[in-house]
């Protein structure tokens, strides 16, 4: 049998869904319509840290057209269980919330209405009496003694393996220190941010004849949805069937299983199809962000420009729940010394609870944060040195066979390459020593 | 409650609904009518997702009451798309991967159907400006704006480039 | 009133998947009697075109022509088990489960041409137009529509394949760190040109060049809206994104496209790529992946283009003007 | 659905007996470009609206020098028919294009700082606004119109009906600053009207926008102007003077110290544009 020659790789064919897109007829979550459909809104908390002392649905209930309300009383398994299906924990965020509420738009009741206007107008009804708490913001203040502590294990801070923070050791970072000619400390802080996918998050459950429910969702992650709802709802897996796989843009936005479970037990609950759709104020406010981030860098430094030490603390905020954060912490600190070759490094990455929208996954997951602190740091080197920033790069770049600080030998490394042909993209003369470079092994520009 | 009775011409159909008072243009062409082109972004006149012609003039389908559109014409994406084939604005889309996750390719659309309509060889900056009420979180513009000006050529008797 | 402009540059790698928690996809891919193969997923299309570069990949592995090939995703009930779209996987992982199924489709597929033709499989090869023939024999030829139902009705045999890619689960040392989290490394070197008024801090990015070195492109056009859009969002990360705007203070958390800011179509400044294949070795075709990483080198590139330009280091995100403003006060000393 | 009536009056007539009927009931509203979105929000929860765009007011005209704008006339007209370029930049930057086709001349009248572009460039020509009850009209200077944050002077009986703009004696200029080159709110909206004699100042008018509890005049700046040379002097004097006698507030896009900032900035901006095309 001989391999078949590549005819379509490589082609700029159109898309397969350009079509659709063009004429409309792409149809999304929203654009499912059954009869009889009932919609949900959810009631939330105006403040950022709180115990609920009691909600009062009966102004709310009064409303032409409601239909019921759910609290965490009726969610069977009232825990979020992301990130349990791989292995990390502790679940921590409840579905609706208890007795406390740890950030400003919380989930506290659903309603379920006729329509959406009165599911809005019903959730506006609800009364909370609500017991304000002090509430933390900032991640090192979170760390401090006498913070407000939110979480049970009672820190603000993910447990990794017994240490407070997701640690990588390489070498020996003071020793480095010692021997450097330039010591350069930076301190760089990211915001957090919002995917602000034009289509908002939001599904459509459907109750079946034969007892099962279909989930029309937009979630970048079927089964990752489908197994999540299932466990928080106590129910078989096989009562749940997941139609999904065209979405209006996700940028991570979509993978944290917030309106599926809820629609679902709405659906359960009431024998209707349901519809639960973030409003675009919800999108902004309330659904996860890119977290913040904030990162300190103290690098040691030859005056031949080799970084010698690098040593990393940085912290995620992850507002008040884990969501996908304390995974991006590790995934962060595998990537915050950079595509760099330095022999000692020392990081401590943490995940830290504030009161705040909880943060979750983003494009970029943890990396985008490390990318924009390490490569100013690298420009902050270099101006530090005396030395031009195209150069500092070319210098400390990693090749083939380098050993990266969380000890993975690197076999892809094309940064050379691709740092000579941006150089070449807008005519920026490079010395001859750097265009000889290359990533394969360490002749030319070689510092050992 | 006191539905009212409106009538409408929609994509050339002489058109009669019942809705309850203040219904959006969005949510009857969406919920009661089936035309799900017009899409749901913001509903607040944010993002353009929703934009369809009023007497050929774009507007925030979620912003717009049902009364108001009363004896006019309303014209979305379904109206400008061709019983067969494509037209020449939705053939540039296409061509030039103007979509991505394509939701708020329906609204730029209309808008620049609107555009053409009253401007055929626009320039640049009038595209651009045409454009600013309608967010695309997936392309960064560039290759709508591209796809503007290649159906204008289309449209103006040049071949595509 | 004075504007000055600067250059900065910023280089990045990024890694492909995470297989933290253990990282797998499935694909089945089966052929109708019409000659038209199904690839069943469950993954999801977020708008980079996972569905085109999914039906590129397992045309190739086919042997058959990218329009005999229909993707079948995304459907619980139907569709294999996929993680899911993060963490630049989907192209990789599914990628190469396509093609395990598709070389296992591929086998049945020529046994069938082979009896048909009356030639050994190992003396076949496809055109990818369609046809199955004996190598150097292009006469000696089997259209698909005629091996699907001599496979169906005469073989009794079923054109099919099961594929399964995962990355085995890496531990974390918890005293040291090392892991094995990724796949691959994906590279990209952007250059930002920004012109800065000096009375007002406000910055416009009137260029964003980059370098990408992504393994093979499957689709190039695909490649380029990733890179367009992403650098686009990355600015956008840069000067105006944020939920906080006086973080870590919670007030004045914006609620709309008037108030959360991202550029529109008169924000945009001129984007140029090149782009490099390196192929990777463990990706379908030699693929790394593209899609999260675009938004990321231009941020660095930008603050690094402010300093260039008028001496001030920004060190918070987003670079409002304001930032820009104090810190070019602070440098004068006024 | 909250909303139980809504009325769509077909003349001004009409209109005003719906108000007299309805009373404090009502919410009035132009394009319903503001209200629209409160609504469909569950913010805004009114049970009787009332929107005036098809009540016989989307004119403009020119009579004896002064150009009547009726009030419901679309942003959209005010950029194709203005006779004067400050009113159609003004409205060009209030808005995308498929908002202006909707929202109103009037009603960008009682939108709230950063928004609500439209009176700076009023202001500074010196416009008027006719105010129509059952009982009667009345003109009052926009530069009185108003009397707090969503607060002006109309009675609960009135519809404002017209703006009337008297044609501008001297230059005028429009700078809207925001964070984004085009459909966003102001940090701050600067517009200028000023009368020069030679390179003496005979008249100025300058309005802001995003600095206060509402579109206002910058009466101390104008002071400083009038009956002075249009030099460097007199304009970083006023500038000075803008920025320290308005009222910035901070929100999601600027904060108060940086809009007060840019109004000096701004200020002499548009001043020194108006001193260049005189000279």
């Amino acid at each position: 049998m001989t391999e078949p020659k590549l005819n379509a790789v490589g082609q700029s064919i159109q898309r397969r869904d350009g079509l659709g897109h063009v004429t409309g007829k792409t149809i999304y979550v929203d654009d499912i319509k059954f009869p009889d459909t009932l919609h949900l809104k959810m009631v939330r908390s105006p403040v950022p840290h709180a115990l609920i002392k009691g909600i009062d649905f009966s102004e709310a209930e009064k409303v032409p057209g409601f239909v019921r309300a759910l609290t965490h009383e009726d969610v069977p398994n009232n825990i979020y269980t992301i990130l349990k299906l791989i292995g990390v924990g502790p679940d921590e965020e409840p579905v609706l919330a208890e007795d406390r509420v740890r950030y400003q738009g919380e989930q506290i009741a659903a309603i379920v209405a006729e329509s959406p206007e009165a599911a809005l107008e019903a959730a506006g009804k609800v009364q909370l009496d609500l017991e304000e708490l002090p509430a933390v913001f900032d991640v090192e203040e979170a760390l401090k003694p006498g913070a407000p502590i939110l979480k049970e294990w009672g820190t603000n801070y993910f447990v990794y393996e017994g240490h407070h923070c997701r640690r990588v050791r390489y070498g020996d970072v003071e020793q480095g220190f010692t021997e450097a000619d330039y010591i350069i400390e930076g301190r760089y802080q990211t915001s957090p941010i919002e995917h602000a996918p034009t289509e908002t998050t939001g599904c459509l459950v459907k109750p079946e004849a034969n007892g099962r429910y279909t989930v029309y969702t937009n979630t970048q992650a079927l089964f990752f949805s489908l197994d999540n709802s299932a466990l928080i709802l106590n129910l078989p897996f096989n009562k749940l069937h997941f139609v999904g796989g065209t979405v209006g843009g996700g940028f991570g936005g979509k993978v944290d299983v917030i309106v599926e479970p809820i629609a679902i037990l709405a659906a359960m609950k009431t024998g209707h199809p349901v519809r639960y759709v973030f409003m675009r104020d919800e999108e902004m406010r309330v659904s996860s962000t890119r977290g913040a981030w904030r990162m300190y860098y103290k690098d040691g430094v030859m005056a031949d420009g080799r970084i010698v030490a690098r040593q990393v603390t940085s912290y995620a905020d992850a507002g008040a729940y884990n969501r996908h954060t304390p995974y991006a912490v590790t995934k962060h600190a595998a990537n915050v010394a950079g595509p760099y070759n330095i022999p000692n490094v020392h990081i401590d990455a943490h995940c830290v609870y504030t009161n705040r929208q909880p943060g979750s996954a983003m494009r970029g997951f943890g990396v985008t944060p490390a990318s924009f602190a390490l490569e100013v740091q690298m420009d902050k080197i270099a101006e530090t040195i005396g030395m031009d920033p195209w150069a500092i790069r070319f210098v400390n770049a990693y090749r083939n066979g380098d050993i990266k600080p969380h000890r993975k030998e690197v076999e892809d490394a094309t940064l050379i390459e691709t740092m000579q042909a941006a150089a070449e993209l807008v005519g920026h003369p490079l010395p001859e020593e750097y265009k000889a470079m290359h990533s394969n092994d360490r002749e030319g520009g070689n510092h050992g | 409650m006191p539905a009212k009775i409106v009538s409408f011409n929609l994509n050339g159909r002489e058109t009669e609904v019942m809705i309850q008072p203040m219904t959006t243009v969005q949510n009857l062409l969406r919920e009661q009518l089936g035309y799900t082109a017009t899409k749901v972004g913001c509903r607040q006149g944010g993002c353009g997702s929703c934009t369809v012609l009023v007497d050929g003039e774009p507007m925030a389908a979620c912003l717009l009451p049902v009364e108001n559109i009363a004896g006019k014409e309303v014209t979305t994406l379904e109206g400008i798309t061709p019983d067969h084939g494509l037209h020449p604005l939705q053939e540039a889309f296409f061509e030039n991967f103007a979509t991505q996750c394509g939701y708020c390719t329906p609204g730029m659309l209309i808008v620049s159907k609107a555009l053409l309509d009253r401007n055929p060889q626009p320039t640049r900056d009038q595209i651009i400006d045409a454009l600013s009420g309608n967010v695309c979180r997936c392309t960064g513009y560039e290759p709508i704006i591209q796809a503007v000006q290649n159906a204008a050529q289309r449209m103006n008797g040049h071949q595509g480039e | 009133m004075a504007k000055v402009k600067g250059t900065g540059m910023a280089a990045v790698n990024y890694p492909t998947g995470m297989n933290l928690g253990g990282d797998p996809s499935q694909a089945l891919i089966h052929a109708t009697t019409t000659g038209t193969f199904i690839i069943s997923l469950s993954s999801t299309d977020l708008g980079q075109g996972l569905k085109t570069v999914l039906a590129q990949i397992g045309a190739d592995a086919l042997g058959v022509p990218v329009d005999n090939v229909m993707i079948d995703t995304a459907d619980t009930d139907t569709g294999p088990h996929c993680m899911g779209t993060f963490a630049s996987r989907a192209t990789h992982r599914v990628g190469n489960a396509i093609i395990m199924a598709a070389q296992e489709a591929r086998q049945v597929m020529l046994d069938v041409a082979a009896d048909e033709l009356e030639v050994s499989p190992e003396d076949l090869e496809t055109d990818g137009q369609g046809n199955v023939h004996v190598v150097g024999v292009p006469s000696r030829s089997i259209d698909l529509v005629s091996l699907a139902l001599a496979a169906h009705f005469k073989y009794a045999k079923t054109i099919s394949g099961r594929g399964m890619f995962m990355k085995p689960k890496s531990e974390v040392d918890p005293e040291t760190g090392a892991m094995d989290p990724d796949s691959t490394e994906a590279h990209a070197c952007t250059v930002a040109e920004v012109e800065v008024d000096t009375e007002t801090g406000e910055v416009k990015v009137l260029s964003i060049k980059s370098a990408y070195e992504v393994g093979r492109q499957v689709n190039p056009a695909l490649v380029e809206g990733q890179i367009t859009g992403g650098s686009v969002m990355g600015m956008s990360h840069a000067l105006m994104e944020t939920t906080a705007p006086y973080y870590p203070a919670i007030d004045h958390s914006p609620g709309s496209f008037s108030d959360y800011l991202i550029p529109g179509p008169a924000d945009i400044p001129v984007i140029e790529s090149v782009v490099l294949e390196y192929p990777s070795s463990n990706g379908p075709f030699g693929v790394k992946g593209v899609g999260e990483m675009t938004a990321n080198s231009p941020i660095p590139a930008i603050v690094n283009a402010i300093y260039n330009a008028v001496g001030v280091r920004i060190t918070e995100l987003p670079v409002t003007p304001e930032k820009v403003l104090r810190g070019i006060e602070e440098k004068n000393g006024s | 659905m909250t909303v139980k009536s809504y009325f769509l009056p077909q003349s001004l007539d009409e209109a005003l007996g719906l108000l007299a009927e309805h009373g404090d009931s009502l919410l009035l509203v132009g394009g319903g470009t503001v209200a629209l979105p409160l609504i469909n929000e569950g913010v805004s929860t009114p049970e009787k609206v009332m929107a005036l765009p098809q009540a016989g007011l989307s004119y403009i005209q020119r009579a004896n020098g002064t150009v009547n704008i009726g009030a419901t006339s679309t942003l959209t007209q005010m950029v194709d028919e203005a006779p004067f370029p400050i009113l159609q930049e003004a409205a060009r930057q209030s808005a995308s294009w498929t908002i202006r086709n909707m929202a109103t001349v009037g009603g960008n009248l009682f939108v709230p700082p950063p928004s609500g572009d439209i009176a700076t460039a009023l202001l500074a020509l010196d416009a008027q606004v006719k105010l129509v009850s059952q009982a009667g009209a009345r003109l009052v200077p926009l530069a009185d119109f108003y009397s707090g944050f969503l607060a002006n002077v109309m009675r609960a009986d009135e519809i404002l009906a017209e703006i009337q703009v008297p044609a501008p004696q001297g230059k005028t200029a429009f700078i809207k600053y925001g964070r984004k080159a085009a459909n966003t709110p102001a940090i701050v909206t600067v517009a200028a009207h000023i009368t020069l004699d030679g390179d003496t100042v005979t008249a100025a008018r300058l309005a802001l926008n995003a600095v206060g509890l509402h579109p206002l005049r910058a009466t101390v700046a104008e002071a400083l102007l009038t009956g002075n040379r249009l030099d460097e002097a007199t304009i970083s004097a006023a500038a000075t003077a803008a920025a320290e006698n308005c009222q910035p507030f901070t929100d999601a896009i600027a904060s108060e110290w940086y809009r007060r900032k840019m109004v000096k900035v701004f200020v002499r901006r548009i001043l020194r544009q108006i001193a260049g095309e005189a000279g």
